[in-house]
């Protein structure tokens, strides 16, 4: 049962990063993406893309906290986007509304292009 | 469809952490054995989650159990059928006044289990009370 | 002791990867209501872990489940008393024949899950046969 | 539930590693766990300390598969430790023969003495 969430961090260029996740995205998989994010932030990356390539599950405690940080995003100036996401968690993502403040990529190679990395 | 045995599924889950997962699989094992097209398990998976974690977070029910009932059938027109009842003994909730649709998207951080459930599943019905909880879902298979 | 509602707990857990970390939690949470220590019921995790493991991988049930009952009480010495049950509908096996202590460590890699329960319960005993198998294990608290 | 097993490692000297575990050895943790040894050995690694502070849970699956790597280091002509077991770790592994194969040591500081890294 254990699907416990992994992260790890590729950075792009001076302001640029890409989040990969693996796992659950739940409270505790949401809270490790948070903190993994505001330190980015803090070391002034303005364009984030989470990479959600291997992750197959998430409940709305965990993409609640995934709103938190886009807003958190938004009010510094900077983007926030999403790619490789599966059919129903880009369905769930559209029912609770990310997609009106990310915006959401069917992989990393259009991410980049349309959300270039300075 | 395969003997009796397989046809029913009853579980009594404790609330511990991430055992919706738990119930998600089992789920998925029965619908995929009769055939259901992974997407629409996987819907079916991330309602039982939402309705589960709803179970755990909301019901403050004193035996710390929540109860799980699958049965997969074949509705009248010839569709694979799955039957999911998720209940709790707990304090229940008004979920008619929850029903009332709100626009997607708007800015509410939480709140969004319920209409994750609607949107992952053909028919959904909740039966609350100071009882406890049943949420009753139906996927259909192709 | 609490209400009887606190006092015994019954699971139907499916036979998923990791379900026994579940299994282990409810009876941990149990135990700690009613006051036994950590290094006890660390002991009683490991026990029901492996117990929940030999279900899972060597029953061969048609019904995928895992059936487990949990009661606490004090025996008649005053002390803390969980007794556990953990049973499948499975092939089962000669539960006498595989009791012959084998000695602490002699080389085989596979085949311990017995006697770890053993090692860390106060009694075990384990009845199976063609429907199944059932093993019965108490732990005392102080 | 999710207990997923974390592995991180830090060499010492240049035949020298300790592996930490974070989370529960049953048979994936167990693997995980093989790999990075196999790994680190294959790296020319002779003196290797497992060190599991952070796990709290093992099952006997698990640890058949960490008996497999201390046939394997012991094949090679080195030495595999363990250090920061829980007392239930260490009576199952009492339980299970791995003490008359591997050194079980209190902490870290006590392996490393005892168990000296060239
Ligand atoms: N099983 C339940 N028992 C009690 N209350 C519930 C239950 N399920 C849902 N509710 C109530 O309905 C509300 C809305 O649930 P939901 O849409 O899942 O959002 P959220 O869980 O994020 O609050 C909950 O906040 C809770 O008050
Ligand atoms: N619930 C069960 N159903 C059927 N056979 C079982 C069950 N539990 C144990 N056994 C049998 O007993 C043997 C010994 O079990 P165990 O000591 O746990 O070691 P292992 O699981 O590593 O083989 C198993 O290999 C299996 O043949």
């Amino acid at each position: 049962m254990t699907d416990e969430l992994k992260v790890s961090i590729d950075r792009r260029g001076t302001e640029g990063a890409v989040l990969y996740t693996r796992g659950y995205i739940n409270n505790v998989g949401g809270e490790e993406i948070a903190t993994c994010a505001y330190k980015l932030m803090d070391d002034g990356v303005t364009r984030l893309l989470l990479n959600l390539r291997e992750t197959k599950i998430v409940n709305s405690i965990g993409i609640s906290i995934l709103i938190e940080i886009i807003e958190k995003m938004i009010d510094k100036g900077g983007q926030l986007g999403f790619c490789n996401l599966t059919p129903v968690i880009e369905k769930t993502f559209q029912i609770m509304g990310l997609a009106q403040y990310a915006k959401i990529y069917v992989d990393e190679k259009v991410a980049i292009e349309q959300m270039p990395m300075p | 469809m395969r003997d009796t045995a397989e046809k029913e599924l009853e579980l009594t889950l404790p609330m511990v952490p991430d055992i919706e997962i738990a119930a998600a699989r089992a789920a998925g094992n029965l619908a995929r054995q009769y055939g259901m097209g992974a997407e629409k398990i996987d819907e079916m998976a991330h309602a039982i989650i939402e309705a589960c974690i709803n179970a755990r977070e909301h019901a403050y029910c004193a035996d710390k159990r929540i109860y799980l009932r699958f049965i997969a059938g074949i509705s009248p027109d010839g569709r694979l059928r799955i039957d999911i009842w998720i209940s709790d003994h707990g304090k229940g909730f008004d979920a008619e006044a929850r029903k009332r649709p709100r626009s997607t998207g708007s800015p509410q951080r939480r709140g969004w289990g319920l209409q994750i459930i609607e949107a992952h599943m053909d028919e959904v019905d909740i039966a609350s009370s100071g009882e406890g909880t049943i949420v009753h879902m139906v996927k259909f298979g192709d």
